[in-house]
């Protein structure tokens, strides 16, 4: 059997944590290909609706990052993203939706090393809890059926 | 109860208002919201523990508004909801009059939402203990197993949007879940739809929600929808202080202090 | 062909509805040199991309950013009728513009194209493999998906302020406010301290040309208080900055200066009887004293004291009132208050400097113990013929002159586990300076430099650092030092030669200067947030690329000047100065500006809906830039039928705040829709 | 077929249950849960209830699941291949606890499914179910099957009515093949059937009107202002379509993953508001009201006219489930 690999998505601001991501790059440090980023222009704009539709698409890992609290090139769309992901946790821990597949992280234009640690440590904690079968199953009520 | 009944009659004769919308006899021992034109059908009016339907809720429906200005009986929940729309822009001082009535059916009049505002502060919403424990039992589940815990409570949903027409706040002409470009939720009542279907409507009550349970009591399934916002509505006092509906415009949502709890923040 | 369960499911629906049948993408995959192909199979990308539904043409190539590459995609636009393109190559906050301006020469509305980030997203962080690969073709894959639900916007036409701020009022801040003024456009120029100058106004000479600092600044300086296009508010700091690019409303607050400027003649009477007399000069980095009103050196623009409040006896107790009844003119003011002025302008030029680190954190060095211990820019004062000691080399302890003299070096840069981590840039040239100014003013004295390396770099630079060496005789000694402690009244300098096989060497020296790092500013952080701008780790401005937009901050209309990005010596502030000015001379020299149509809207629906807005204006208290307000939908009557939200398209920044948060998701946002996020979220997780 | 009666004991039942579960069927039967009674997937014998007049949710979903998958696809560049699933086979399916309503309701949902498309999916469902109906004992106020031409102790759609005794066995009316072959394959717990008249056992269920002098008044009542003022409290949400037994409305969806995807028909309801809206805005059914006349002359004007079978059993279901508490049975009797 091949080892298992996570599937994750990141979703993250254009300002702060794209620019460090990019920052990444141009310092070459290196980091596991599971993490794929989705541009967005502010934490702001991170609809919860995205993060559970990943998850329903088969995403067993989400990372949403953004500009640290004062950064935010909008001033305060982190501010408000922040409420809504205490909000958001707060209700999908209720439901059962592990939380810990979601990691939440400031990374600044200038956090490229932090980026890939962020990406790292995601990607091995995803590992270690497996993929997400518990959603899967939910997502694939479908396929199951065809099978009766 | 008599005071209820004159002034509601009072405030048709004199064409304050054209319609009362209030409570009366249902089928077998329920009982149903009227809606009154006439003085003379104020003595249907009954207030008593059975009238638990949210009857903001017809405030913001087009049919109703369409009767002219209402009067509505309003006991606590009810006037929660009022605050509530209020703040949403939903409803005007001089779009209604309000016909407050105490757990002991006592009218109580009120001249301003300020005054309901006043009202309420003595009012606050507190969960009952015995879902505070219900809530704190599911939360202690295993992760997997309140996951199946909700898998299964949510299962025999249908997607009848009962929970949804009951609610005073859901009062979108197109609700989310009707938008397919894109398909934000799926439609279908399988369990990824349902899923979806009562996680957004959740989302969308935090730090609205008022606790009313009309959602719940509207659910032909009987399913526990209202814990889910119930749970929030801890969350909200835990994150952002004690809560409450209030004019302040300020929605849990949609304002922010830069010193708001992150511990789970990298 | 099965029998189907039912007529109505058989339509042709399943080819018509989704928009990608309408599309026909072209993807370039940009080899970037080998920076991308080394890692990931481009061959493959490109041969992957062409598979997906839409994509009607995918290609490879060495370099997409060159003309040939442009080329190729505008011909592929022409040839083949694309409604849409990708290009995957680096990242886009580098090369977006470049490809959009292509995809608009060609045809196509720039809006239209996307760009894949193949190279700081995938093969800089990642190993060659399939896997890296395999991410290369689903990023690519994402960016198809989204660019189907692109649509084509038009850029918004904003008015222009043709009025600057300048922010510091150092050589940075003087430069570029006379080339923006001399260019023909206000400025408002700023500056915290009760005179401009900077820290040039406090150096001695400047290498390599030791040409006296003072006599080629204050011509500057008195230009700037002389120039009727500038007005020039000292003592004065940036509250609040709101709007954007054009249209900044700039809030200043013009700190008390305790004085009635208009009526003060800047005789001085008031200083030289202030009873209070003591306070460490700022100017003389506290080797020379001050009174509580003054004027921080005799050069000052303007030329008026202010009073210092904190040190003040009135202030502090109650009574004095010395200058008052002194002033001939009666211009003390003890009841002035700060006041806020706003302005509106359309650029900002941020040129707030640097400031120099205290050395306390390397106790070996005994500086603070020891008072013959000083910094570099301690140094400069000594040096200066308009400092404490007239510029005479003399230790602060006992007025004597040194006769042996150590430098040292990167005390606190380069240093990442007590300093900080990157080199000041300006301390191996000013040391050399000291040392040789050090050997010009005391005959006989001996002067030894600790150093790690010597970075001299810059027209002129190593000439004269070899002029020290050979012509002056300073001893360089290549090594750290380990202590410096007092013996007998002497300096005991313990340090290492490395290049003599490590020995160990101790100078008995009677003075010992630091070079103390340059760090930012205190309460750079702050402005920066203040200003909505971007900085690094060690709160330096950042700009918004770091080769080609030096000057430039990722917000638009925010330039840079100056050592508030990075340390820099004189020529290169004054070079970057003058490079913001020509920014700002730009920005200045259109009427309007076109800006990006990233913005969010309300939507609108056929009657009877109108729209699907319910009008909560949750969005309008969630909005950072107060850009949503209400419409009022009516029949043609004039009678309101509905009352919605609105945005403000000129205001609107698009964070997109309110559309994640509307909740009938009436509200969308152009460039970043629901549509399109929605659709790379599904694209990126389903790459069957 | 001649109707067949038997006894089968109390225990026997158990039995014949547990037999229908050995042998692989899938049995849905009436079990407790919360506040509401709902037909489950059940497999064992003591989680059924027989405490409930009806069960909130109706019994269609054996045959008309919420959620039907009715073709899936899988796209490529190329060619897009469709694979069918009437081409599917379907679970034996046992209706254990269903009420003489429930089983009446199978014959105008079997009629919509076969009226002008004979739909191949249902059909094969249809086939594939048995119904074992138990008469009602019990009634309530919200009950009418008496006034559409049904009863408690009816057997039209059943294969085997049960009827409680007063010995606590029951009598067993075998009504179809099916129904036959059940007792065959199980003829040790069938015994000879006995003294006791099932009527004696039957709840009184009160009839309210008479269904065809309420279809003619409804020829005339398009234009009334009594739609209105009954649907008043409506909310518009879909409870009474959906717990009803007749209602066979769905829509079409579409669900994709890259490029795979299935067709489903979900249920839907005649009183959401969007049910009827076009694409340009207009909404032939703009108020509430309208929406309640086409649900009451639906069930009691159309589908009587075009089949002869009235819509509604007059179980109560959709009373019962109201958010808003209209009664179906105020409004009929009310015109």
């Amino acid at each position: 059997m091949t080892e298992f690999e996570p599937k994750i998505v990141a979703f993250v601001c254009n300002w702060c944590t794209y620019a460090g991501a990019d920052l990444t790059g141009t310092s070459r440090i290196k980091y596991a290909t599971n993490v794929k980023i989705i541009r967005f222009p502010c934490t702001g704009r991170i609809d919860f609706m995205l993060l559970l539709k990943a998850f329903g698409e088969g995403a067993d890992g989400i990372i949403v990052s953004g500009c640290h609290p004062n950064d935010c090139h909008y001033t305060s769309g982190n501010f408000h993203a922040r409420r809504r992901w205490i909000m958001f946790r707060g209700l999908l821990d209720m439901l059962g939706i592990d939380v810990r597949r979601i990691q939440y992280s400031w990374v600044s234009a200038a956090e490229g090393a932090k980026w890939a640690d962020i990406v790292n440590t995601t990607v091995n904690a995803i590992r270690d809890l497996g993929p997400y079968t518990d959603y899967a199953k939910v997502a694939g009520y479908l396929e199951k059926e065809a099978e009766v | 109860m008599n005071e209820l009944i004159k002034k509601a009659a009072e405030l048709l004769e004199s064409n304050v208002v054209q319609i009362v919308i209030g409570y009366g006899k249902g089928s077998a021992e329920r009982t149903r919201t009227i809606f009154i034109t006439e003085a003379s059908g104020c003595d249907q009016l009954i207030f008593d523990s059975r009238c638990i339907q949210n009857l903001a809720v017809y405030l913001t429906k087009a049919e109703i508004k369409k009767l002219g200005k209402p009067a509505i009986v309003a006991p606590v929940p009810v006037l929660r909801s009022i605050l509530q729309l209020a703040s949403e822009n939903q409803l005007t001082e001089d779009g209604l009059v309000v016909l407050g009535v105490t757990p002991e059916s006592t009218l109580i009049e009120f001249e301003s939402f300020a005054a309901i505002e006043t009202y309420l502060a003595s009012h606050k919403i507190e969960i009952d203990e015995k879902y505070q424990k219900i809530i704190e039992g599911i939360k202690s589940m295993p992760v997997e197993e309140r996951f199946a815990y909700w898998v299964k409570e949510l299962e025999p949903c249908f997607k009848c949007y009962a929970c949804r027409a009951a609610c005073p706040l859901c009062y979108c002409t197109r609700c989310t879940v009707e938008n397919n470009q894109p398909q934000w939720i799926k439609s279908a009542s399988h369990p990824l739809g349902n899923l979806e279907w009562h996680v957004m409507r959740a989302m969308h009550h935090a730090g609205r929600c008022t606790d009313c349970d009309a959602c719940y009591e509207a659910c032909p399934m009987g399913i526990p929808i209202h814990l889910l916002t119930k749970s929030m509505l801890q969350d909200v006092t835990e994150n952002f202080g004690p809560y409450g509906p209030s004019l302040n415009k300020d929605n849990t949502l949609s304002s922010f202090k830069p010193e708001d709890k992150e511990s789970f923040i990298k | 062909m099965p029998e189907f369960s039912g007529i109505l499911f058989l339509s042709t629906s399943l080819l018509t509805v989704k928009p990608s049948c309408m599309s026909k993408i072209g993807v370039f995959i940009c080899h970037c040199g080998e920076n991308i192909s080394a890692t990931v199979d481009v061959v493959k990308v490109a041969e992957e991309a062409g598979k997906l539904e839409g994509v009607a043409f995918s290609t490879d190539y060495k370099y997409m950013c060159s003309d040939p590459g442009q080329t190729l995609i505008k011909q592929a636009i022409k040839d083949k009728g694309l409604t849409g393109v990708v290009v995957a190559a680096c990242s886009p906050r580098m090369h977006e513009p470049t490809f959009r301006k292509a995809c608009a020469e060609a045809g196509l509305n720039p809006y239209m194209c996307e760009m894949s980030n193949l190279r700081e997203h995938c093969s800089w962080v990642h190993d060659k493999s399939d896997a890296t690969t395999q991410k290369a073709i689903d990023l690519v894959r994402t960016l198809v998906e989204k660019v189907k639900h692109n649509k084509p916007l038009y850029n918004i036409k904003v008015p222009v302020t043709k009025t600057a701020l300048v922010i510091g009022g150092g050589i940075a801040g003087i430069q570029a406010s006379l080339d923006i003024a001399n260019a023909g456009h206000k400025v408002v120029l700023i500056e915290k301290d009760p005179s401009i100058g900077g820290h040039m106004s406090q150096l001695s000479e400047t290498f390599p040309t030791l040409d006296c600092s003072q006599c080629i600044l204050t011509p500057r300086m008195v230009e700037v208080a002389q120039h009727p296009n500038i007005t020039l508010l000292t003592y004065a700091e940036l509250e609040k900055l709101e709007g954007f690019i054009g249209n900044f409303k700039a809030t200043i607050r013009k700190k008390a200066k305790s004085i009635d400027e208009k009526l003060c003649t800047g005789c001085g009477l008031c200083t030289t009887k202030c009873p209070t007399k003591k306070i460490p000069s700022e100017f003389n980095t506290g080797l020379g004293f001050r009174p509580a009103i003054y004027v921080p050196f005799p050069q000052a623009v303007p030329n008026k004291p202010v009073i210092d409040k904190l040190n003040c006896q009135y202030y502090l107790k109650g009574k004095c009132k010395v200058c008052e009844k002194l002033c001939p003119t009666g211009a003390i003011r003890f009841d002035q208050e700060d006041e806020l002025v706003e302005m509106e302008v359309g650029a900002v030029v941020a040129a707030t400097g640097f400031n120099v680190m205290e050395p306390s954190g390397f106790p070996e060095y005994g500086y603070g113990k020891y008072k013959d211990v000083i910094t570099g820019l301690q140094f400069e004062r000594l040096a200066s013929a308009s400092g404490p000691t007239l510029g005479e080399i003399r230790r602060p302890s006992d007025g004597k002159i040194p006769q042996k003299i150590v430098f040292i070096a990167c005390a606190g840069s380069r240093d990442p586990a007590k300093g900080i981590p990157y080199c000041s840039k300006i301390c191996c040239m000013y040391t050399a300076k000291h040392a040789m100014l050090y050997q010009h003013k005391v005959h006989g004295g001996e002067s030894y430099i600790f150093y790690m390396d010597i970075r001299a770099g810059g027209k002129n630079y190593e000439e004269f650092t070899r002029r020290a060496i050979v012509e002056d005789e300073v001893n360089y000694i290549r090594g750290r030092v380990s202590k410096v402690y007092e013996e007998n009244g002497k300096l005991i300098v313990k340090g290492v030669d490395t290049l003599l096989n490590a020995k160990p060497v101790e100078i008995e020296a009677d003075m010992v200067v630091l070079a103390s790092a340059a760090i930012a500013n205190p309460g750079s952080e702050e402005l920066a947030q203040r200003m909505h701008i971007s900085y690094d780790a060690y709160n330096f401005f950042s700009e918004a690329h770091p080769k080609l937009k030096p000057v430039e901050t990722n917000t638009a209309g925010i330039f840079l000047a100056g050592a508030c990005q990075a340390p820099k010596d004189i020529p290169e502030t004054v070079s970057q100065a003058s490079g913001a000015a020509a920014k700002v001379a730009i920005l200045f020299s259109q009427n309007e500006l076109s800006r990006e149509p990233v913005v969010a809207v309300v939507n609108r629906s056929p009657a009877p809906l109108y729209s699907t807005c319910v009008g909560c204006f949750m969005c309008a208290t969630a909005c950072p830039y107060q850009a949503i307000s209400e419409k009022l939908i009516t029949d043609r009557k004039g009678n309101v039928i509905k009352r919605v939200a609105k945005v403000n398209p000129g205001l609107c920044q698009g964070c997109g705040t309110c559309v994640a948060f509307c909740r009938s998701k009436s509200i969308d946002i152009d460039g970043y829709s629901n549509e399109q996020m929605y659709s790379e979220v599904m694209a990126l997780l389903n790459n069957d | 077929m001649q109707t067949e009666n038997y006894t089968i004991r109390k225990a026997s039942l158990e039995k014949l249950f547990n037999n229908l579960v050995e042998k692989g069927k899938t049995v849905y039967a009436p079990k407790a849960k919360g506040k509401v009674v709902l037909f489950e997937n059940v497999e064992r014998f003591d989680e059924i209830t027989e405490d409930y007049i009806v069960t909130t949710n109706s019994a269609k979903s054996v045959v008309f699941p919420r959620v039907e998958e009715v073709f899936s696809y899988k796209k490529t560049k190329e060619k897009t291949e469709i694979s069918d699933a009437s081409a599917n086979s379907f679970p034996d399916v046992v209706l254990w606890g269903s009420r003489p309503c429930d089983a009446a309701a199978f014959i105008p949902l079997t009629n919509t499914f076969n009226r002008d498309y004979t739909d191949i999916i249902y059909n094969k469902r249809f086939e594939k179910i048995l119904i074992l109906t138990f008469s009602c004992s019990k009634c309530d106020e919200y009950c009418f099957c008496t006034s559409v031409n049904s009863g408690t102790g009816n057997t039209a759609g059943s294969d085997i009515l049960f009827t409680k005794l007063s010995t606590g066995d029951f009598l067993a009316e075998v009504i179809t093949e099916k129904g036959k072959l059940l007792v065959e394959e199980n003829s040790s717990l069938f015994e000879a059937k006995p003294a006791e008249s099932k009527e004696q056992n039957l709840a009184n269920v009160k009839t309210y009107f008479n269904h065809e002098e309420v279809q003619s008044k409804l020829q005339n009542l398009f234009e009334n202002p009594v739609w209105d003022e009954k649907s008043r409290a409506c909310l518009g949400c879909g409870s009474c379509a959906f717990v009803c037994p007749v209602c066979s409305c769905f829509d079409i969806q579409d669900e994709s993953h890259g490029g795979n995807g299935s067709r489903l028909r979900c249920w839907d309801s005649c009183g959401f508001s969007l049910f009827t809206l076009h694409t340009s805005g207009h909404n032939p059914r703009e108020t509430q009201g309208a929406r309640w006349r086409q649900r009451i002359l639906h069930k009691f004007l159309y589908m009587p006219d075009q089949s002869k079978v009235a819509g509604c059993v007059g179980c109560g279901r959709c009373s019962r489930a109201c958010p808003a508490d209209i009664n179906i049975l105020d409004t009929v009797t009310s015109l």
